[in-house]
């Protein structure tokens, strides 16, 4: 497929060539989805502490936009706060396939990323989040401070506004 | 109370067969007792009045592998009293035993005992104490999932804290972890203390 | 439209065209308003209610995507435009494409009676109340069908109890206007709003106890039939998940997200045409134009309470929330309703005394919110009320 | 699956319990909670709790690493007490080096009051938290965002001595890992006296004795004395119950037994005792006792005679003597127990977490019988689960 792979439908053929008109469509739901991303109100562990912490007023995300909500169908966003255990695996799983495409995925904290302190001898945790799902941003730490989350938005944002959803793509 | 009028007390009860050594005085007393009475002692420790141990605090199983090749440690717990069976023997083969052990506490008297049970590694059955302590049914399950010990009358023995599927109980010494699991019928790789690099699968949302 | 359609008639001064093309322009002129009034306030009021948590919550709230976050609810609009809408397998496809639709015409069809002005209504209407009493009932059926619809049982929960919490609070909404009904003698909402002409003094909350107590009893009504916090039980985050629209997602979603704040608005606009002098003014004899002003700020400060209550108080349970609406609200609106018929019977002479009761009540309702007020509003105003308790 | 079928004997139709599936991703079971709820309608049958969600194999781990390595992951068990935590573990193993006289390990009296110090300002900040989300779960949102923000406060402090926010790894076997920076006791009490005091009063009047909150608290979820001791319940459950045993009081260690302090009991203000609103009370009153304890503890605390005082005592590695023990401490949450078994080697033989929530947690199943879905949130709530200690 040469166009990025969101179903845009009716939409999705109907432009030929990278012209100004669709670079700036490009550029306006580049602006609109980095500046609204909801994510998952979803926690796992200890980092989920630190997510909270970064919601609340001292960090308050919703200066970016980033307004937590319960349901995975009106989110945009996944924070994988946590370690992510064997048991929990199948869940996290479908709770990704239930959100609506373009969906992201923040890996938060050592656990998600790779198992961290319980990658030696943790029988029973999944070393590293991205064997079960797609991660676009992994922000490090045991467990991140809240500003680490926020500059891991930050690189998402960035991400988000770069990517086209209209032109076309050079292979 | 002291310890050893609690074990005498449990000696007149159930007989010199069932109660054995007090396997530590200082700061844990504990009485160790055969896996056939723990159930009576139980009832028999919560219902009398001056002993009214009315709280488990803790459950606790252990596995005790290499019980047997350390014959060394035992006597040095215990001095007086008659030592446990599988330990009498001068030359023991190493045995593999589970162990069970009840941290009791009684909010009346604020005095405290622990229970202690051996059973073999083949055959681990202990009658559940549920009925004395409804705390237990978690404790029990636990130890199950954790020990694989078997608890005799328990209404609801099944995995409290790994999947129904898991294999095994990994808290034994001898425990293999399984290097695969299946999540959605499609295997993850759960990959040992080694230096194997972890493949992610590419984004589906791709960028750029 | 009847009134729009004069107005537009004799402002261009084109007396040879037919009535029935000023009819039509007239009615698509005030649809337009009303898409445009749909459209813009729900994005208005999101931005104030982020805004105003953020404020009460030591926050402060979306400040990145434009002056002060101003084009934050924009963004999200433009987003969930954008966004894949899932349809969950084993649903019932027809009524869940449906369902979003229905309960947005409900409140898009009260919009039409609801006056802005004197004889500024898209279709005055003789049975005006009635008419919006109806179609704000119409959004229930389309949230039963959204829940059943979704095959969640989240969903279910959701809709049967939102559905059990608005038929059982539009009694006691009914009789709260019915009260204002009975102060004025009219059905008319721009006749209620001419009854309380006159000043201040003129106001059914300020004329009668009873309209006072109506209009408190037909607020609490109108958070109800909102679904708002105290009363938010249908969607209720910590036990509900989303309630009824947990399965919606992109624009499906925004429809119930944006009627939910037009039926704010709804409630908000009653309370003041009915209650508060609609666009009747502090002082009597105030020029016409003014009526618009003074209706939206009798609305903006309604708005202000609906969200402010939102971020202070815990929510009920199922059964309280029965009985405050049958033991509590019913009860106590069928008295208003007799009384206000008593105030209207009993003579000239004894209006002072209503009136004094009046005015008392609402005093004492009054000092109350403000001090509740300073307490949780907004981080200075609460640290100075914090200090002047600790010197008493 | 569970699930009844009764027939109405005078229409023939069938009534179904249904079974909702609650979690292990919902927004009130405070992380990966599951629970099987059988409902009729609103009315919950019965209500199984799934744990298992988050089991990280602390145990397997404590068997491979040495004893001072373990405090980390002890740290990750319930990661809102971490202080309290690492507390438990270190006087486990102080406990077992005592045994024998080679081994056993003096602390400085600095090192105790550090560890009180710190130890109470972990509680408070985990009550915070509690009284935070259970106020959520009811559906009060600002509450939780202030008291947050002051646990941010008492992060910032323990920031200041351990370097880290959230999991500390501060209090070691045989004393702590630095000791306080110079001026450090004065910023804790300008702590409390500035911020955390008024900010209480505060929290008092926004929702502790909120009209809603108790008629949504009291009289629900109650546990009697006996069936809370046979449960083996802890901390604030039992005390909530009206038993007044507290670890700190009754079997005193550290130097807990230098301070004089009440135990907050549950006396069924609102309704029978052992309800959900006690257990809440109770928490809030502790924040008051921890107060007390800290100003105490700051008062009597010597000053430091030598820089490396509260590391000195530590040993290179830690071999306890052979043999076990059973040490309880009084997390926020209950009886934290560590069982440690030494079989002489540098490694612990075998470690036993016992935690507090899972205890509690186990009678989850007897207090949701026929209890209303809402109620079933706010039973949860109260019973301050943290999922890392639970499934450890």
């Amino acid at each position: 497929m040469t166009l990025q792979g969101i179903e845009m439908g009716f939409l999705e053929h109907s432009f030929s060539s990278d012209s100004v008109l669709i670079t700036s469509i490009d550029e306006a739901v580049g602006w609109a989805r980095k500046s609204s991303m909801w994510p998952m109100g979803f926690g796992l562990a200890c980092c989920a502490i630190e997510m909270m912490a970064a919601g609340m007023p001292r960090f308050d995300l919703d200066r970016l936009g980033v307004f937590f909500r319960p349901s995975p169908r009106q989110s945009d966003l996944m924070i994988i706060s946590g370690t992510v255990t064997l048991k929990m695996a199948s869940r996290v799983q479908r709770l990704y396939e239930q959100m609506p495409e373009p969906r992201y995925v923040i890996s938060m904290g050592s656990c998600a990323n790779s198992g961290g302190p319980y990658w030696q001898h943790g029988y029973h945790v999944v070393k590293g989040v991205d064997r079960i799902i797609p991660v676009d941003v992994y922000v490090p730490g045991c467990p991140p401070r809240p500003e680490a989350l926020i500059e891991g938005l930050v690189l998402l944002q960035q991400k988000i506004q770069h990517s086209k959803t209209f032109a076309k793509v050079e292979a | 109370m002291t310890t050893e009028d609690i074990r005498d007390r449990l000696i007149e009860e159930f007989g010199e067969e069932s109660i054995f050594a007090i396997l530590q005085t200082e700061i844990e007393p504990e009485i160790e007792i055969a896996a056939g009475a723990v159930l009576d002692a139980a009832q028999f420790l919560k219902g009398q009045g001056d002993l009214s141990f009315d709280v488990l605090m803790c459950l606790s199983a252990l596995d005790v592998p290499t019980l047997a090749k350390k014959p060394k440690r035992k006597p040095k717990i215990d001095d007086e009293s008659e030592a446990p069976p599988q330990e009498a023997e001068p030359e023991p083969e190493p045995i593999h035993q589970l162990a069970v052990v009840y941290h009791l506490f009684s909010v009346v008297h604020k005095h405290r005992l622990a229970l202690k049970t051996f059973v073999a590694v083949d055959e681990p059955h202990v009658p559940s104490v549920i009925a004395v302590w409804p705390a237990a049914d978690w404790h029990e399950r636990e130890a199950f999932d954790m020990m694989g010990i078997q608890f005799d009358g328990h209404p609801f023995l099944k995995r409290i804290l790994l999947p129904d599927d898991w294999e095994g109980h990994p808290l034994r010494k001898d425990y293999e972890t399984q290097e695969t699991y299946d999540v959605n019928d499609e295997a993850i790789l759960v990959p040992k203390h080694t230096t194997a690099t972890p493949e992610p699968v590419a984004p589906a949302t791709a960028d750029e | 439209m009847e009134a729009l359609a004069t107005l537009l008639a004799e402002t261009t001064g084109l007396t040879g065209v037919p009535h029935i093309v000023w009819m039509i322009i007239g009615g698509l002129t005030a649809a337009g308003i009303a898409t445009a009034v749909m459209g813009v306030t729900p994005l208005l009021l999101v931005y104030v209610e982020r805004k105003v948590s953020a404020h009460v919550q030591d926050r402060l709230g979306p400040m990145r995507t434009g002056f002060h976050g101003l084009l934050q609810t924009l963004a999200d609009a433009f987003k969930l435009l954008f966004k894949e809408q899932i349809e969950p397998e084993q649903s019932d496809k027809l009524l869940f494409v449906l369902a979003p639709g229905v309960v947005f015409m409900g409140a898009f069809a009260a919009l039409a009676a609801l006056p802005l002005g004197m004889g500024i209504t898209a279709a005055d209407l003789n049975v005006g109340l009635m008419y919006i009493l109806a179609m704000t009932s119409v959004s229930v059926v389309g949230i039963i069908m959204a829940g059943w619809a979704s095959n969640n049982k989240w969903s279910l929960l959701g809709a049967m109890r939102s559905a059990a919490q608005i038929v059982s609070y539009e009694v006691p909404a009914s009789f709260g206007v019915l009260t204002a009904v009975v102060l004025a003698g009219s059905l008319n909402m721009g006749e209620i709003s001419a009854a309380q002409s006159g000043g201040i003094w003129n106001w059914f909350v300020f004329q009668s106890p009873f309209g006072f107590l109506a209009f408190v009893m037909l607020f609490i009504a109108g958070l109800a039939e909102t679904n708002r916090v105290p009363f938010d039980i249908p969607e209720a985050e910590s036990e509900l998940v989303a309630g009824y629209h947990t399965e919606y997602s992109g624009m499906r979603f925004a429809f119930f997200f944006m009627a939910e704040y037009v039926n704010m608005l709804i409630v908000a606009c009653l309370g003041a045409v009915l209650f508060l002098g609609g666009w009747n003014g502090v002082l009597p004899g105030e020029p016409v134009f003014a009526g618009i002003p003074w209706l939206l700020a009798k609305v903006a400060v309604l708005m202000y309470v609906i969200v402010w209550l939102r971020w202070v108080l815990p929510r009920l349970r199922v059964d309280q929330l029965m009985t405050v609406g049958w033991k509590v609200l019913v009860p106590l609106t069928m008295v208003t309703v007799l009384g206000a018929a008593v105030q209207v019977l009993s003579p000239p002479s004894t209006q002072i005394v209503f009136r004094i009761v009046a005015w008392a009540m609402t005093g004492v309702v009054v000092l109350i919110s403000i001090r509740a007020w300073r307490q949780t509003a907004h981080v200075p105003i609460r640290k100075k009320e914090l200090a002047s308790r600790a010197v008493a | 699956m569970i699930s009844n079928v009764t027939t109405d004997s005078r229409t023939g139709l069938e009534t179904r319990e249904m079974v909702l599936n609650m979690g292990p991703q919902h927004p009130s079971t405070h992380g990966v909670l599951r629970l099987e709820v059988v409902t009729d309608g609103e009315l919950v049958v019965k209500a199984i709790p799934h744990i298992g969600y988050l089991h990280r194999c602390f145990e397997k781990h404590a068997e491979a690493l040495s004893y001072q390595t373990v405090i980390p992951y002890v740290d990750r068990l319930d990661y809102l007490a971490s202080m309290n935590n690492d507390l438990g573990y270190a006087i486990a193993v102080e406990t077992l080096m005592g045994k024998s006289e080679k081994t056993k390990i003096e602390l400085s009296d600095r090192v105790e009051y550090i560890r009180v110090v710190v130890a109470e300002l972990n509680r408070i900040a985990s009550h915070l938290m509690l009284l935070g989300t259970f106020t959520m779960d009811l559906g009060a949102i600002t509450p939780f965002t202030w008291l947050f923000r002051d646990r941010e406060y008492i992060l910032d402090l323990f920031e200041e001595v351990s370097g880290a926010r959230l999991l500390y790894n501060y209090i070691r076997v045989g004393g702590v890992s630095y000791d306080f920076p110079p001026g450090f006791e004065k910023k804790i009490t300008d702590f409390i006296d500035e911020t955390l005091e008024p900010h209480m009063a505060e929290c008092d009047d926004l929702i502790t004795f909120n009209k809603i909150f108790i008629e949504r608290a009291a009289d629900v979820g109650v546990v009697s004395s006996e069936e809370a001791l046979a449960w083996a319940l802890s901390g604030p459950m039992l005390r909530g119950s009206g038993v007044g045993f507290d670890l700190r009081k009754d079997d005193p260690y550290s130097v807990y037994d230098r301070f004089d302090f009440e135990v907050a009991v549950g006396d069924g203000r609102y309704g029978p005792i052992g309800s959900c609103w006690d257990r809440y009370y109770v928490r809030r009153l502790e924040i008051d006792e921890s107060i007390k304890i800290i100003r105490q503890a700051l008062e009597q605390m010597p000053d430091a005679t030598e820089p490396d005082e509260v590391r000195s005592a530590i040993p290179k590695t830690v071999r306890p003597p052979e043999g076990e023990v059973y040490v309880r401490t009084e997390n926020p949450r209950g009886e934290l127990g560590f069982f440690v078994r030494s079989d002489g080697s540098a490694n612990p033989f075998r470690i036993k977490g016992r935690s507090p929530c899972f205890c509690n947690l186990s009678i989850m199943e007897r207090l949701s019988e026929g209890c209303l879905i809402a109620d079933l949130i706010t039973i949860l709530g109260s019973v301050d689960i943290v999922l890392g200690e639970v499934d450890r």
